[in-house]
């Protein structure tokens, strides 16, 4: 039976939207609860629903692997270089008021930066996670 | 009213966990498991923790259920019958709980707000974080500034899950026959 | 191209009434957000007639008050059935014809059957026919006066 | 307490009651599909409960909360009636050259 | 050269001629000139070391710490410098023993077995010139875990059985009672250092010192008193010139000289006398010499009976210390000289039979004595010094031993000795009058034609015979040796 | 010090979690490997670094994102620290150099990058243990060390590799739950996670029952991530199924750092609470240490499969250690210390020469080695010399970690205590011994006909560890003196 | 104004609260799935609708107005997509649903 | 209506022993892995309970006025459980991906019956 419409035509419908509240997420943790990682999984979860309702195959083609490993990377790389820049500015590692004149500016900054490494990694993490078990056949005996 | 719903919300959660013990559809176990941790994130709610909450939803709610479901997929979906109680097991509880039981009866009460845990190191959370760090959710000046290295390792933990799982359980490039 | 930039302007709304700061930096964050979550919708193919339904933004402004309506009047019923006990129940299963000419209206159409309490899409056919469940057999009555196909018609442009 | 407390608790009373009336009926099942209904039933509840209870302590602006809530408990359902239906949730896996290592 | 520098060499030059050994694998006689070559300059060493001793030097090294606050160090002292003269000079002459017997027999993996016996010549160096226990420990456990590869050099499921005798009981009692004694020592004293008079005095007292003594006694499983003796007929699985090894150059004296060096540097015999810690040890000895005697004239194996000789021979050392007199002590590191030549010479004697007429039973050996005359000759001369007859070194020690047993009022001592004196000529004396005097029996016809064992192991053994008979006529060195152990310098 | 020298504590752990999102992002096996190997080598000089710092100018601290502690997360290096530091990464860099052809022969070619980075947040988790000041903080590395184990060991290449790492992962996070409880407990009662805090406000509310759970928590949590008897039961197969690589990695490191938990926490956090002799923690600690070392040395000499043999021989080497610990001496908890170096310097050798062995082999089994000294003989030498170590001959660390045992419980006056050590490490030549029989005195038969000697640089690796297990036992003045020096450090702050 | 808005929004979360207590007695009450799958939708529709709507008149501010919204227009979007897929999936695996005149189907 | 002093820890601590006792005691390693996500959770609330402090509210400052006299609970619980939220997830992530290798490679996730697989091939 082809993939009904119901779920396909709400689901490209609110794709964007939850999309949307990730990022409010990711960058109102400052404010209320959230943050990073909520935003992260939260992110994730569009991309999971993609997949669900269109399929795995696409849902790859639309994510694939090497994005997902360099984010996944590249997240944890932020996070710690962020400490590390600190640490070249002469702060302690992580000590985000090194990173600008003003110490609260410099903290600022470097919540925001290691949030936004949270959040890049683990959408990475989770996108991941889960395409790995969903793209596993369940056929499969013995290992690949 | 608070104090009520973090009654009733523990029972059903006892109910819950017993559920999970007791059943042996492991579909119906994974969805109670998610309805669990749901009731885990509003307690959590009650108990002023917003930001544990909206994790805990997300995640055991969310992610936590869908792996499983995932699992199930690809494994037997009905528990073997036939599997008696285990006295050690029995044992183990019964000792653990005890002793956690003994461990509460010299703890500062529910929401005492004469707790140590209030008076030491937290204060300066609530009182300086705003000028020293900034953000107005303290939790998010704690997670991320004073205690950002923890952050840091949890986000390496949740790299490390990623790669683990690919590395267990994905597939390679195809391999020409 | 319009389809994505109404998606952008749509998503730094949604960014504005639930962030309500309005700081520059967060402002451009806003901003930068959108046209990610545009691009990346365009890579998910979501940026299209069906994903982002523009052409029926008007004409569902005299459809939805209608639906609510319905919806307030079938809840009603429901709840009258379901105190009066199980054996007020008289559960009916049967089809019925969507005439909409794509799966965009056919989706709106199920969907309005599916929310107004007492009737429940359970499949949509690819020629159109919908199977409904329906709490009480008096249900099939309201749908086969096709009223409410006729209305998402309209708001699909058909009619 | 005022009136509006007093409203804000008698609509979370509903909601708990309604919630273990929703538990009940995940535990008694019989089918999976009963279950499936009244865990996300019980989502509902709870994301309801979640919004009374931030009027309740006066901290409204924790509705984001309630927002995930919904969220997750749509995708959950989605999830569960897919899996159940192919027994899978990628469906087909595809012929894909590329792994995911 | 300086004493140190002797000291060095003496631990080194075996060792160092393992990797020649080694490299020359494929020529026999190039290998074995390397382990003659190199056991002659141990010699020269070694003298040269006695020298040093004679001029009234004690030559001392610390090689380095091992553990915070206890060295690995060397000290030459005169019952060390006895054992090492023991141990270097029958090196050169087992292994001229070892050319005629190892070829002679055909035996398999002959390079392993050089490269080992160096190794462990190394190790009883080691031992003789450990200037603490620590030292001492650990050569003497490098000693077991060299000479087991010789122990099972056959490589039948009879050696290995062998080989887990022989390690079991002296890796066991040596980590289990020894190390023990020897970490408790240095508990209660602070130091591991030899010194003459001991350095448990004034730190110990009461049962302690006896239960110490006895962990040491014991521990000290190479000194084979029994119950701790197995392992020691177990190993004839081995070839002869391994049995030389155990029995006369290294294994069993490091055992006795070890028990020597901790009753007089170690205790003190004042305290081991004022604690009469060492009573029982009369008794235990005495019963080892009776009871291994006894068993050796059941045995009618020639080799085995001459283990079941050498295990009450140690005891002899063990009843010279025990007794706690001046001169017991004299005599009991004169027998550990004695016994060496005097047994190496009797399993040289053994092993020349077997490779020259395949026999290994006593029974089989009549007659014997009119093909092999060199042979069964030293065998006799060996044999008196067993049984302590003169002309031979035997007598020397057992006289000392007896006349201490008799100064200190010992009688057990004294009755132990004279019994065991019967006792061994009634095993010894029966194999020579048939060997010279009996029969050969009938099937001897296969074997007509044997005559001596190759040159080099008859040379070997008489070279031992000599050296039997020659410290009964000149005994000088090794009694001022032994009398520098009580304190007067060499 | 100054300068970059100053941020030490920090790069020791950030470098090694720098690389690791660096080898996947690259995705090359060599590049995989030879980044691990660098950081490997890195970590090693930067630990030494910090450990000569440590023996100069005594403890310091250096405070995370600059917030003074409790408030921050505080890095702590006293001795105890810096020698486990240098411990695990001086383990680490060798077995880095021999992982390539080991990992090149048992893990397919696509995932041996994933390999290498599990490797590197292994050491990552490991280090991070090891120097931190912060409870909690301790918890979030010991799951990244125990998260990257379980999928080490669950990329062996038996299906046996599975179901251990399981049931690794599943005891593994019980007893991370047990710890997280026990945390919990104590934080309730001072409001501090800093260690240095809770030792100093702990005592005063020793005498509630909390407290007293609380370290019940800790020590069960701990002893099943250390693999204490009786909670050793994930141990045996995870070491046994696991690559030879990642073996010798955890045999050498991961128990151990279990172990400088455990003191940190028991000794460290709760031992000016008096506790430890209020309660019978000791004499408990002492009867499972024996238990451990007669019990699983026992089984050890029955077991077919060498690898699973040396797995049981880690349980009963752990009780050595809780014994020096029990002892609550100085020289005890010396002995304790240099044993946690002088056991990982012999076990990985051991592990990496049989993991040697795997790849020319194919079997560990003992059965399968029947004469393999003769094929292998610079490998099977390691086995004999780390062997002899284990069983505690003289020369070896062995004997060093025996010898300082044995003084301290006879320091005590514990005589029976000193003679069932002795004895049990007798049991520990019964198993060398059947080793040593199966390889050197037997003849190879054909089936071992094609195996060569091992690969050049899994030999050396192979070299390097054995090595050192002879050259630290001929002059263990320095592993003793800074283990004595820790243990001095360790003991200020425990009531008597 | 206030009183007004008091009882406006009393009057609405009083309902909206009878809503999802009925909708919910109907999961409890109804006789199979798809009878059930009613009772469930009244919650996300009518039992939100009016509970977000009370809500809506006592919030403090836009922003939290805005939430409400957001949070009954999700649950209206989403409510009919989760009840259409859970009762494809069960017809699909062959769940008979209960019909008065068969007496039977269903599982009960 | 008020909570008895200890209730929430009490309750917690049945919820972790319901949780501690499904992995002792099941069989089927899925159901393991829901435990020990049940008994983790119990943690969580044990925690959270601990910060809480009475009619205070989440410690997340007003965006505008003064803070003055409001009661805010303890910060500190909440950020160490969104860590261990964090592991634990990634706990279960890694405990699935096992739990499906093995069931494809033993063709059970019953764990007697892997033992007993085990068993006959040692
Ligand atoms: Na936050
Ligand atoms: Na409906």
């Amino acid at each position: 039976m082809k993939e009904k419409p119901i779920l396909r035509v709400g689901t490209k419908f609110l794709i964007p939207f939850i999309l949307m509240f990730a990022l409010y997420v990711q960058f109102h943790g400052d404010f209320g609860p959230g943050g990073g990682f909520q935003a992260g999984v939260i992110f994730a979860s569009a991309f999971v629903l993609y997949a669900i309702v269109f399929g795995i195959a696409n849902a790859r083609r639309a994510l694939p692997a090497g994005i997902r490993r360099l984010l996944l990377s590249l997240g944890v790389l932020i996070y710690a270089g962020t400490g590390v820049l600190a640490l070249v500015e002469g702060g302690r590692f992580l000590d985000y008021s090194a990173l600008a004149a003003q110490p609260v500016l410099g903290q600022h900054l470097g919540i925001f930066l290691v949030e936004f490494g949270v959040g890049m990694t683990v959408f990475a993490a989770m996108t991941t996670i889960f395409f790995v078990f969903a793209s596993r056949d369940p056929s499969a005996r013995e290992q690949d | 009213m608070i104090e009520l719903l973090d009654i009733v919300i523990l029972g059903m959660m006892v109910v819950a966990a017993l559920a999970v013990l007791w059943l042996r559809d492991l579909f119906a176990v994974a969805m109670l498991s998610g309805a669990y941790s749901l009731m885990g994130a509003t307690l959590y709610v009650l108990l002023d923790a917003v930001d544990v909450a909206f994790t805990e939803a997300a995640v055991g709610a969310g992610i936590a259920t869908v792996l499983m479901l995932g699992t199930l997929t690809l494994v037997p979906r009905q528990e073997k019958p036939g599997k008696k109680p285990s006295l050690a097991g029995l044992f183990t509880v019964a000792a653990t709980g005890s002793l956690l039981i003994w461990a509460t009866l010299d703890m500062p009460e529910y929401g005492d707000p004469d707790a140590p845990i209030h008076h030491h190191v937290a204060p300066r959370y609530m009182k300086d974080s705003a000028a020293e760090v900034g953000p107005p959710n303290v939790v998010t000046s704690v997670l991320a500034s004073y205690r950002g290295y923890d952050t840091l390792g949890e986000t390496t933990v949740i790299f490390t899950a990623a790669i683990g799982v690919m590395a267990l359980l994905a597939r390679g490039r195809r391999r020409k026959p | 191209m319009a389809r994505t930039l109404s998606l952008i302007v749509l998503m730094l709304v949604l960014w504005l009434v639930m962030s309500g700061h309005g700081e520059l930096w967060l402002l451009a964050l806003g901003g930068a957000s959108a046209v990610l979550v545009a691009w990346i919708a365009r890579r998910l193919d979501s940026v299209d007639h069906e994903g982002h339904p523009l052409h029926l933004t008007w004409r569902g402004l005299g459809y939805w008050p209608w639906l609510a309506v319905e919806i307030v009047k079938a809840n009603l019923d429901v709840a009258r059935t379901i105190l009066a006990g199980p054996d007020a129940v008289t559960p009916a299963v049967f089809t019925v014809k969507a005439s909409q000419s794509d799966d965009l209206g056919r989706t709106i159409y199920a969907n309005s059957i599916t929310l107004t309490p007492g009737t429940v899409t359970m499949g949509v056919d690819d020629d159109g026919t919908l199977t409904i469940h329906a709490l009480n057999a008096g249900a099939r009555e309201g749908l086969e006066t096709g009223d409410m196909d006729r209305r998402v018609r309209t708001l699909m442009g058909e009619a | 307490m005022d009136h509006t407390t007093l409203m804000f608790a008698a609509a979370a009373f509903a909601l708990l009651v309604a919630m273990v009336m929703a538990l009940v009926r995940a535990l008694m099942g019989p089918t999976v599909y009963d279950r499936i209904l009244a865990v996300n039933a019980f989502g509902t509840k709870t994301l309801l409960m979640i919004a009374v209870v931030g009027f309740l302590t006066e901290r409204p602006e924790f509705l984001d909360i309630a927002l995930v809530y919904a969220l997750i408990n749509f995708i959950g359902t989605v999830a569960v009636t897919k899996f159940v239906r192919y027994r899978s949730l990628g469906f087909p896996v595809g012929d894909n050259a590329e792994g995911e290592l | 050269m300086s004493p140190s520098t002797l000291m060095i060499l003496a631990l080194l030059l075996p060792l160092l001629a393992v990797g020649p050994i080694v490299l020359a694998g494929r020529y026999p006689n190039l290998r074995e000139a390397v382990s003659l070559g190199t056991g002659g300059l141990l010699i020269a060493v070694v003298l040269g070391l006695l020298s040093h001793l004679a001029d009234g030097i004690v030559p001392a090294l610390e090689l380095g710490q091992m553990l915070p606050g206890l060295a690995l160090r060397l000290e030459l002292e005169p019952l060390g410098m006895l054992f090492a003269l023991v141990a270097a000079g029958l090196w050169p002459v087992t292994i001229l023993y070892a050319i005629g017997y190892m070829r002679g027999h055909h035996e398999k993996n002959q390079t392993r077995f050089y490269a080992f016996f160096a190794v462990a010549i190394s190790a009883a160096m080691g031992v003789a010139l450990s200037g603490n226990m620590l030292t001492l420990f650990v050569f003497y456990e490098v000693l077991t875990i060299c000479t087991f590869p010789l122990v099972t050099h056959a490589g039948t499921p009879e050696a290995k059985k062998a080989g887990r005798t022989y390690l079991g009981i002296l890796i066991g009692t040596s980590i289990l009672l020894q190390l023990l004694a020897i970490i408790a020592t240095w508990s209660l004293a602070g130091t591991l250092d030899f010194a003459p008079g001991g350095i448990l005095a004034g730190k110990v007292s009461g049962p302690l010192v006896g239960v110490l003594f006895a962990l040491y006694v014991f521990g000290i499983g190479k000194a084979a008193l029994m119950p701790f003796h197995r392992w020691l007929p177990a190993a004839m699985v081995a070839p002869t010139p391994v049995s030389a090894l155990l029995h006369a150059v290294a294994v069993v004296k490091a055992g006795v000289f070890t028990v020597l060096k901790v009753t007089v540097y170690i205790f003190g015999i004042d305290l081991l006398a004022e604690n009469a810690a060492a009573d029982w040890l009369v008794w235990a000895a005495g019963f080892t010499i009776i009871a291994a005697s006894v068993v050796a004239l059941s045995k009618d194996n020639l080799k085995a009976r001459l283990a079941y000789s050498t295990i009450s021979q140690l005891s002899y050392v063990l009843l010279g210390a025990a007794i706690l007199a001046p001169l017991s002590l004299m005599g009991a590191a004169i027998h550990i000289a004695a016994h060496a030549l005097g047994k190496i010479t009797l399993f040289f004697a053994a092993g020349a039979v077997m490779v020259a007429s395949h026999k290994t039973e006593i029974s089989q050996m009549a007659g014997i004595g009119r093909k092999m005359p060199w042979t069964m000759g030293a065998f006799a001369i060996g044999a008196l010094s067993m049984i302590g007859l003169p002309p031979t070194a035997g007598f020397v020690s057992k006289w000392y031993v007896l006349s201490g047993a008799l100064q200190s009022q010992q009688m057990v001592a004294v009755a132990v000795i004279t019994l065991s004196t019967l006792l061994n000529a009634a095993y010894f004396l029966p194999i020579l009058h048939s060997a010279f005097f009996g029969r050969a029996a009938d099937d001897d016809h296969h074997h007509h034609g044997h005559g001596e064992a190759p040159l080099p192991s008859v040379l070997a053994l008489c070279l031992t015979a000599a050296g039997t008979i020659a410290l009964f006529v000149l005994p000088d060195q090794v009694l001022t040796l032994a009398g520098a152990l009580l304190g007067g310098n060499p | 010090m100054s300068g970059p020298l100053e941020h030490l504590p920090a790069l020791a752990v950030v470098i090694p979690l720098m690389t690791a999102p660096v080898i996947v992002a690259l995705r090359r096996p060599w590049a995989g490997w030879l980044l691990a190997t660098l950081v490997s080598w890195a970590s090693l000089a930067m630990s030494l670094l910090l450990l000569q710092q440590v023996l100069e100018t005594g403890p310091f601290s250096y405070l995370m994102g600059g917030w003074a502690a409790p408030w921050g997360i505080e890095y702590r290096v006293d001795q105890l620290d810096a020698f486990v530091l240098v411990i695990v990464s001086a383990i680490a860099s060798v077995v880095s150099v021999y992982a390539r052809k080991s990992v090149e022969a048992e893990i397919e070619p696509d995932r041996q990058y994933l390999f290498y980075a599990m490797f590197v947040l292994c050491l990552c988790g490991l280090l991070g243990m090891a120097i931190t000041g912060d409870a909690f903080n301790l918890f979030v590395f010991l799951e990244i060390s125990s998260l990257s184990t379980y999928v080490l060991v669950g990329m062996g290449r038996d299906r046996r590799a599975l179901t251990a790492s399981l049931r690794y992962l599943i005891l593994g996070t019980v007893g991370a739950t047990f710890y997280v409880i026990g945390i919990g407990l104590a934080y309730m009662m001072t409001g501090t996670l800093n260690m240095a805090d809770l030792a100093q406000r702990l005592p005063a509310m020793a005498h509630t029952s909390t407290v007293r759970a609380a370290l019940a928590f800790l020590v069960v949590g701990i002893g099943l991530k250390m693999a204490a008897f009786p909670l050793h039961a994930w141990l045996p197969n995870a070491y046994t199924h696991a690559p030879s690589a990642a073996a010798a990695l955890l045999a050498g490191t991961a128990t151990k750092v279990s172990v400088y938990v455990f003191l940190r926490i028991v000794l460290g956090v709760f031992g000016a609470t008096g506790l430890l002799t209020a309660l019978p923690v000791t004499q408990v600690l002492m009867v499972l240490a024996l238990a451990a070392m007669f019990i699983c040395s026992a089984v050890a000499i029955w077991q077919p499969d060498l690898k699973r043999a040396l797995a049981y021989s880690s349980v009963a080497q752990i009780g050595y250690i809780l014994l020096g610990v029990a002892l609550l001496s100085e020289t005890g908890l010396a002995a304790g210390i240099v044993h946690l170096f002088n056991h990982a310097v012999m076990k990985s050798a051991l592990f990496l020469a049989l993991g040697a062995v795997a790849l020319r082999v194919g079997s560990t089994r003992i059965d399968a080695m029947r004469g393999i000294g003769r094929k292998m003989p610079m490998t099977m030498a390691a086995v004999l010399v780390a062997g002899l170590s284990l069983i505690g001959v003289p020369l070896t660390v062995g004997f060093v970690s025996k010898w300082t045992l044995v003084e301290a419980a006879l320091d005590d006056g514990m005589w029976p205590v000193a003679v069932l050590i002795l004895a049990s490490s007798l049991l520990a030549v019964a198993y060398v011994w059947r080793i040593v029989e199966a390889a050197w005195m037997a003849q190879p038969g054909p089936e071992l006909a094609h195996v060569r000697e091992a690969p050049t640089a899994m030999l050396l690796s192979i070299w390097v560890l054995a090595g050192a297990s002879v050259w630290f036992g001929i002059d263990a003045t320095r592993t003793l003196g800074v283990a004595r020096l820790a243990a001095q450090t360790l003991l200020q702050g425990v009531a008597p | 104004m206030s009183l007004i808005l008091d009882t406006l929004s009393w009057a609405l979360i009083l309902g909206g609260s009878g809503f999802v207590l009925i909708g919910t007695l109907g999961l409890l009450r109804l006789p199979d799935v798809f009878t059930r799958l009613h009772g469930a939708g009244m919650t996300d529709t009518m039992g939100a609708g009016l509970l977000v709507l009370g809500m809506l008149l006592q919030s403090p501010d836009w922003l939290v107005a805005v939430k409400l919204v957001l949070i009954v227009v999700f649950l209206a979007f989403t409510s009919p997509m989760t009840s259409h897929a859970l009762a494809r999936a069960a017809i699909l695996d062959g769940i008979k649903p209960w019909l008065r005149d068969s007496g039977k189907g269903g599982a009960q | 209506m008020e909570v008895p002093g200890l209730f929430n820890y009490w309750m917690a601590i049945v919820l972790m022993m319901a949780g501690l006792y499904t992995v002792i005691a099941r069989g089927n390693l899925v159901k393991k892995l829901i435990g020990l996500g049940v008994f983790q959770i119990s943690v969580f609330v044990l925690y959270i309970t601990m910060g809480k402090i009475k009619d205070g509210t989440a410690p997340i400052l007003p965006a505008s006025g003064s803070a003055e006299g409001v009661v805010f609970s303890n910060p500190l619980p909440h950020v160490l459980i969104l860590t261990a939220i964090v592991v634990g997830i990634a706990t279960t992530a890694l405990g699935l991906a096992l739990v499906v290798r093995i069931h494809e490679a033993f063709g059970t996730i019953e764990e007697d019956d892997i033992q007993a697989i085990e068993e006959s091939e040692a």
